[in-house]
């Protein structure tokens, strides 16, 4: 290529208080083409794309747009610029209609009277082209919508905004095949005229199929750049830095399976049908399937936050069909959501405090904060040593910890209660390659214990890496059970139902 | 910077308007008038200072002459203190005295000029009320809706007045110089010269309470009494308590002075724990001050802003609309003081502590009881 | 590995020093500055009276800081001062003997009080300053229609006594509040109950991430019931004090709930939940009223005082954002 | 889920939750009227006195909204509504000649005011709610140290803005509607409107968005001055002069955000609306009406006043599955 790239991005780096999130990171998109960007959960991707978007402002580094050196302080300097970002966490307004959300901040007006009318057109003739099967009314609201309808508000958002520059960050997490091939043909589309797009996954067939360039990242360093598609080994090596063999933890033998734990029959509730399976003790299962096919629903019904309406559930033999999470913590179930910051941590208190949180919540309200039944300060601190927790000391407060220590430490929480059952929820989001490891080994460790493993993750690869077996669920129901060696292409039909050459 | 300038134009205004506006209330016209009132001799029955007025202006109310039943209409400001209970339960023990009137239709604006003067306007529309009695919440800001009454039917205000000369009449006791006068001279005439005094007020900018100050300090300056402070206490016991001690560690304190007693036992135990004996005080007629100055025998007067002149409206009104004259366009009554010769009529442990001795209800129906008394 | 080289070169004294919550320097620097404009204050009647005098208010904030670390705001508490001044005065009419069943009652209707915000904020979902407002509102209807307007009983010296007596003769210091026996007695429970026990923690959790406690086991909504019960328990008890002091009156509640909160922030609590303190709760007390004090010993009339007020309120939060990005925490 | 279904509009009960509020409201009224035998509080004038009730309220929570809207709050409106009658009347001071400055006085103090408050929220970071407080606090001193008491007078011309009556209808009230109507204008077909509901929902991706939203809150907050600084002005030309205690009175500040989140505006913002904010102010009159009908005195009529706030809220949140606090 000859052509000057639209945006180049140059030795970007960009710390916060505790972790070094990009280092001297730098990344062009050309005109027509599609640059995808690659690497782990945590590798500084989606930090990258902040910065890209004026949302985070870099500490070292260049943006240069169009051949001109540029600060955005603020989104709009971006969206000026030409950059349009779909992030992968929705920024939707739920409360809003579809137009309102594809037009958030840059209304048509005439004679300063938003154009209501316009606004409609406009909305319908950008949906329009993902094609007829996706038809949203411009003016639905955007809490009505599913999850995959949700993403497309998000991608006729950037494609209305005529961008330059288009970031994509993992489209097509949610959709289904028909809908992946209909966004592609958009993306082809939007190559044809000119628009360069920033292309962020970690599926190998989607970089096959679309990518022009190719760029790495691991832990914030850029750790290859191609200017052509490299084979999806070479890709993946660049991503993992290591081979796969080692990464994951060593499956279970059979003597390491012991006694049925959690039993499920005939359950459901309004997301959930007819869900039947078994748990045993020393087992991971994994959990597969497109994200809204009722595993996190499923892990939330267990653990008694979105209860079962009907079925049975019996835990070690008990009737354990739970109505609350305390209720399940106090039969032995423990339950690490994806969701982090969200459902897991209290930021503001110390790292102690979180480990500290299930054991004095189990406890006498009026007991003593450092030493209750299930946990003292000082056996929490062993228990986070022990998990290799990383902090200055345990009394700093979390929200200083990076993405792994912080996992890490909830999982000491429930450590200290010695569950029965431990549900995982994409353990290993937004964490970093070595604390990956660290994770799965606990994981395994914790289920030589005894422990009964129920694992949800949307990392392909992570679930067939770790899991003793694994359930697959599409649309609220069981899809599928595969054990160890199933390949992802089995498990991604079992997951959509349709024919699917997955990487 | 261009926001700088405006903040400093706004604040600027602000203070130059406020040079521009200062209301007066040292009138030493109204002081002398009142002076003398509350030496003279009212007309009407001895013993019965609510129907007793000053003066002889006397207006005809034939026009208003009506059958009964009546239905009174009464707008009031509030019954947001001690003293507008008493006058308020005075009021409704006097309607019973009253069998041509059939209903007392009472709306209770708690305490908002803006609610009070819809209240009149809901009174007129709905067209029921034979007479209107205001007792208004503030002066300047009823006006208006006093004189748009008065266009449909009689109205009777008392207690603060209105600007305008069209209700029939207006009842209200001497007035604040008259207070004033009463508790200053006391003060003046019980301490030294050059004694310190310390003025406790309510809020500033109340035209009575402010009257009242003015008063005292017109006095006070004669006589060359130490004024060492004047403090705001909202009517806070807690803080009037917290004010008088702060003076006491500062330097010692001979007599206080207040616009309202509300707050007098307050500001006597103040005294009391710090072990300091009690000094002059003026307070007011309410029954926990009456009590403690009869068992403690301090310096004190009371004077008092009587609560039987609500009963007197209600008598008004049912002249008004027999067609009988009454007194008027101002209808002023006697304000006496509770003094230490005559503190025994007064005082009485029976009654509820903030219950406002000066009531004129003991003859009254349902007495002590409605009252809150034993 | 994650601390920034900047912090592990500053001095263990001089960190330390700045973990320190600034409002104790603040306070500090107050009753200096009282002592020196009126040199009597540092005589036992004069830091005595003030620190009874603060006693309410202080109460007042402990209490309310425990609404504040679980994420609400308890705007009722000055309508429940009123009402258990006005009710202890309707039922107790001067006999003394009843002080003790009046007492007992007050603090039932204070928990009822406490349980109706709780409930109605945990199951209602309604927010606590709506929630609260609302409660505030009916409180002071219900202390005037208990009285019809005016209280009609006396307060006798046995109940006024924790409000207003000065125990004699103490060694050292002459004499001592009962007040601040009060004061001590309540402070160190609420401290206790704050800092040392799980509950304490569960406060912060659930004012931190409601989500993530309800997710960890933490029985949040009986855990909030219980921080407005809390909050109540120190506004019947303030109610008692101010009673004491200044006897019977319709409004002393009037304007407490804000001073309450301004305390807390002043003490450096988070709003919202998450963070805070009870010591510092109370020395935020104490600096509301030193600054009061100075003000009038320094004789500013009282719309100074509001505008000082104001102003050091929003300096508070100011400080504690600044402090808080500087750290980085 | 697999396809896109065919989304439209749902129904929904929220958004009819504060018509069908008024309507429960109204019913009572009516009910009460009619068992009393006084049907002449059924009539026009009796609805337009109901309405007249409530102008000055109308007004500071039609500001409000835009505040909690935006998902801030502002509690200096009551003492902001002081300063503004008093500084017009007191410039007025009984010259017709000074009403449009005297005016525009009270006007350039609201946004003043409004500026000063949004800057705190957003450039200094500090909760609304402490930020409205100290202004308060600060606007409360001022007042009380230059004016004692009432201050100035209006001249009869401006009290027409009060009292007079055009087409039958009063001024006040027909002034009420347009700033009604302008403020739904605004929410509803300017970018900036919908800006606030953006912002009010979620400041991050507002912010994303590129939408500046430091700006949109303080311009949320000088519109909510404003109006505070129109219901000074109505008041003075109402009162006749303008008291330093007006809007404590009044208790402007608390009444109008009960209003507003009985209209079904969320104390977080970014979901509500004028409209909702309309039928609470009218029920909040009609709840006045009704106790006055009924002779309930004072006090109980604030008791139930309370749990009425504390019910209508609970009306729309039990539902939600927001968390509160």
């Amino acid at each position: 290529m000859t052509q000057l790239p639209i945006i180049e991005m140059r030795g970007i780096t960009k710390s916060f208080p505790g972790v070094k999130a990009l280092c001297g990171v730098s990344f062009a998109a050309y005109p027509g083409e599609v640059h995808a960007l690659a690497g782990e959960n945590g590798a500084g991707k989606s930090t990258l794309m902040k910065v890209l978007s004026g949302v985070y402002l870099p500490n070292d580094g260049a943006i240069v747009v169009a051949g001109k050196e540029r600060h955005f302080k603020h989104p709009l300097d971006a969206i000026e610029a030409g950059i349009s970002v779909i992030y992968q966490e929705f920024s939707l307004l739920p409360e809003r209609t579809v137009a309102e959300n594809i037009f958030l901040g840059r209304e048509p007006t005439r004679c300063g009277i938003v154009d209501r009318r316009a606004m409609e057109t406009e909305a319908r003739r950008v949906v329009a082209l993902f094609g007829e099967a996706q038809h949203i009314e411009p003016d639905a609201l955007v809490a009505d919508l599913d999850v995959a309808s949700q993403q497309l508000v998000e991608i006729a958002k950037a494609v209305s905004l005529d961008a330059k520059v288009i970031v994509m960050d993992e489209p097509t997490a949610a959709l289904n095949e028909t809908e992946c091939e209909a966004l592609f043909a958009l993306v082809e589309m939007l190559k044809k005229r000119g628009t360069a797009i920033v292309y962020i996954t970690h599926r190998m067939r989607e970089i096959t199929k679309l990518a022009d360039r190719v760029t790495v990242l691991k832990d914030g360093w850029t750790a290859a750049s191609y200017d052509h598609v490299p084979t999806p080994d070479t890709i993946v090596h660049a991503m993992v830095g290591r081979d796969i063999g080692d990464y994951y933890a060593e499956p279970a033998t059979a003597q390491e399976i012991g006694a049925l734990v959690l039993s499920v029959r005939n359950a459901g509730n309004d997301q959930l049908k007819n869900i039947s399976f078994d748990i045993k003790a020393g087992e991971i299962v994994g959990f597969a399937g497109l994200q809204g096919a009722g595993r996190v629903a499923l892990a939330r019904a267990l653990f008694g936050a979105a209860p079962f309406t009907k079925g049975e559930v019996t835990l070690a033999g008990q009737s354990a069909r739970f109505q609350s999470p305390r209720e399940a913590i106090r039969a032995g179930v423990g339950l690490l959501p994806g969701d982090r910051k969200g459902e897991a941590l209290v930021l503001m208190q110390s790292v102690s405090d979180n480990g500290m949180l299930t054991a004095r919540a189990l406890s006498n309200l009026a007991g003593h904060d450092k030493a209750t039944r299930f946990a003292s300060t000082t056996s929490m601190d062993a228990l986070l040593r022990q998990v290799d927790v990383r902090a200055g000391n345990f009394s700093q407060e979390i929200k200083s910890l990076s993405g792994g220590n912080q996992q890490k430490t909830i999982v000491a929480r429930w450590l200290s209660l010695d569950p029965k059952l431990l549900i995982f929820i994409e353990p290993t989001r937004g964490i970093d390659v070595n604390a990956k490891a660290g994770i799965y080994h606990l994981m395994r460790e914790l289920a030589r214990k005894g422990a009964a493993i129920m694992m949800v993750s949307s990392d392909l690869p992570e679930v067939l890496g770790t899991a003793d077996r694994v359930l697959v669920m599409r649309l609220g129901e069981l899809a599928g059970e595969f054990a160890r060696g199933a390949t992802e292409a089995q498990i991604m039909l079992a997951a959509t139902g349709e024919k699917v050459g997955a990487a | 910077m261009r926001r700088l300038i405006t903040a400093t134009l706004a604040a600027a205004l602000l203070a130059s308007t406020a040079q521009a506006q200062q209301l007066n209330f040292d009138d030493p016209v109204e002081f002398d008038k009142q002076r003398q009132q509350l030496t003279a001799k009212a007309n009407g029955p001895e013993g019965e200072p609510w129907v007793q007025y000053y003066g002889d202006a006397i207006v005809d109310t034939a026009k208003f002459k009506k059958d009964g039943p009546y239905t009174v209409c009464f707008s009031n400001a509030g019954v947001n203190n001690a003293w507008r209970v008493t006058g308020w339960t005075n009021m409704q023990a006097e309607v019973k005295l009253h069998p041509e009137i059939k209903e007392l239709i009472h709306v209770d604006a708690e305490g908002s000029d803006d609610k009070q003067i819809a209240d009149i306007d809901d009174l007129l529309n709905g067209g029921k009320c034979s007479v209107l009695i205001v007792s208004p919440n503030t002066t300047a800001a009823l006006t208006p809706a006093v004189e748009k009454a008065c266009g449909v039917l009689p109205v009777i205000v008392f207690d603060r007045g209105v600007n305008t000369k069209c209700p029939v009449t207006f009842i209200h006791p001497v007035g604040g110089y008259g207070f004033g006068i009463q508790a200053g001279e006391f003060v003046a005439a019980n301490a030294p010269a050059g004694a310190n005094v310390l003025l406790l007020r309510i809020i500033p900018g109340v035209d009575v309470l402010e009257t009242r100050a003015s008063a005292a300090k017109r006095i006070f300056k004669e006589k060359g009494l130490n004024v060492i402070g004047e403090e705001f206490t909202e009517g806070d016991n807690a803080k009037t308590k917290s004010i008088v001690e702060d003076y006491l560690a500062k330097g010692s304190l001979d007599a206080i002075w207040m616009d309202a007693g509300a707050t007098a036992v307050a500001a006597l135990e103040a005294f009391e724990d710090a072990g300091k004996p009690l000094p002059i005080i003026t307070g007011e007629d309410q029954q926990d001050f009456l009590q403690k100055w009869k068992a403690e025998g301090f310096k004190a007067i009371a004077p008092t802003y009587p609560t039987y002149q609500w009963r007197t409206p209600i008598i008004a009104a049912v002249k008004v609309l027999r067609g009988d004259p009454v007194p008027g366009p101002e209808w002023v009554m006697p304000q006496p003081a509770i003094t230490a010769e005559n503190l025994d009529q007064y005082v009485n442990d029976k009654m509820p502590p903030l219950h406002h001795a000066m009531c004129g209800c003991e003859k009254l129906p349902d007495y002590p009881a409605a009252w809150g008394g034993k | 590995m994650t601390q920034p080289a900047s912090m592990r070169n500053i001095a263990p004294a001089r960190r330390r020093l700045q973990q320190i919550n600034p409002v104790y320097f603040v306070l500090a620097v107050l009753i200096v500055a009282i002592a020196v404009s009126n040199p009597s204050f540092v005589e036992p009647t004069g830091y005595m009276n003030f620190l009874k005098r603060a006693a309410p208010l202080a109460i007042l904030a402990a209490g309310q800081i425990y609404v504040i670390v679980s994420g609400g705001f308890d705007l009722s508490v000055g309508s429940l001062i009123t009402l258990t001044v006005v009710g202890s005065s309707m039922l107790l009419n001067n006999n003394a003997d009843a002080t003790w069943w009046v007492i007992l009652v007050m603090y039932v209707i204070g928990a009822l009080v406490g349980l109706i915000n709780g409930l109605v904020v945990s199951y209602l979902r309604v927010p606590s300053l709506i929630a609260t407002l609302g409660m505030m509102i009916t409180l002071n209807g219900v202390a005037f229609m208990w009285s019809s307007g005016s209280p009609r009983g006396y307060l006798p010296e046995t109940f006024r006594y924790f409000g207003r007596v000065n125990i004699q003769g103490v060694p050292l210091i002459q004499f001592l509040p009962v007040a601040l026996i009060a004061l001590v007695m309540v402070g160190a429970t609420f401290y206790w109950l704050m800092h040392r026990t799980n509950f304490g923690r569960m406060l912060h959790a659930i004012g931190d991430n409601p989500r993530a406690a309800k997710m960890s086991g933490v029985p949040v909504e009986r855990v909030r019931v219980l921080a407005f019960m809390v909050s109540a328990f120190s506004a019947v008890t303030a109610g008692i004090l101010l009673g004491g002091f200044a006897g019977v009156s319709t409004d002393v509640g009037i304007g407490y709930e804000l001073q309450a909160i301004t305390a807390t922030v002043i003490g450096g609590a988070q709003l919202l939940g998450g963070r805070g303190s009870v010591p510092a709760s109370i020395a935020g007390a104490l600096t509301l009223t030193a600054i009061f004090t100075l003000l009038n010993f320094v004789g500013l009339p009282k719309p100074t005082r509001d505008v000082v007020q104001g102003v050091i309120l929003i300096a508070a939060v100011v400080l504690a954002t600044y402090r808080r990005n500087r750290t980085g925490t | 889920m697999s396809s896109f279904a065919r989304y439209r509009a749902a129904w929904r009960l929220e958004r009819y939750a504060p018509a069908l509020l008024l309507g429960i409201a109204l019913l009572i009224y009516i009910a009460m009227a009619l068992g009393l035998g006084q049907t002449r509080f059924l009539t026009p004038e009796a609805a337009v006195s109901i309405l007249n009730r409530s102008i000055a309220l109308g007004m500071t929570a039609v500001g409000q909204t835009f505040a909690i809207l935006v998902g801030s709050i502002d509690l200096s409106v009551a003492h902001l509504i002081s300063a503004s009658a008093v500084v017009s009347s007191a410039i007025m001071d009984g010259n017709p000649a000074m009403m449009l400055p005297a005016a525009f006085a009270a006007l350039a103090l609201g946004a003043v005011v409004g500026t000063l408050n949004g800057l705190l929220i957003t450039k200094l970071e500090v909760n609304p709610l402490i930020a409205t407080l100290g202004m308060s606090l600060v606007i409360q001193g001022c007042l009380a140290s230059f004016y004692g008491s009432f201050k100035g007078s209006v001249p009869d011309e401006f009290q027409i803005f009060a009292y007079g009556n055009l087409l039958g209808l009063p001024i006040s009230l027909l002034v009420l509607v347009m700033l009604t109507l302008l403020a739904w204008l605004v929410l509803r077909f300017t970018r900036f409107g919908s800006n606030v509901y953006s912002v009010g929902g979620n400041r991050d991706t507002a912010r994303a968005a590129g939408i500046k939203t430091a700006r949109i809150v303080i311009a949320s907050h000088v519109i909510c001055s404003l109006y505070a600084a129109l219901a000074g002005l109505y008041l003075a030309s109402r009162l006749k002069s303008g008291s330093p205690w007006i809007g404590a009175e009044g208790a402007y500040d608390l009444e109008s955000i009960a209003v507003v989140v009985i209209g079904g505006t969320i104390l977080s913002g970014g979901k509500g609306g004028i409209w909702g904010t309309v039928a609470g102010v009218i029920i909040f009159s009609l709840i006045d009406s009704i106790f006055n009908l009924a002779g309930v005195d004072a006090f109980a009529k604030q008791v139930m006043r309370g749990i009425i706030i504390v019910a209508a809220v609970a009306f729309y949140a039990v539902r939600s599955k927001r968390m509160a606090a």
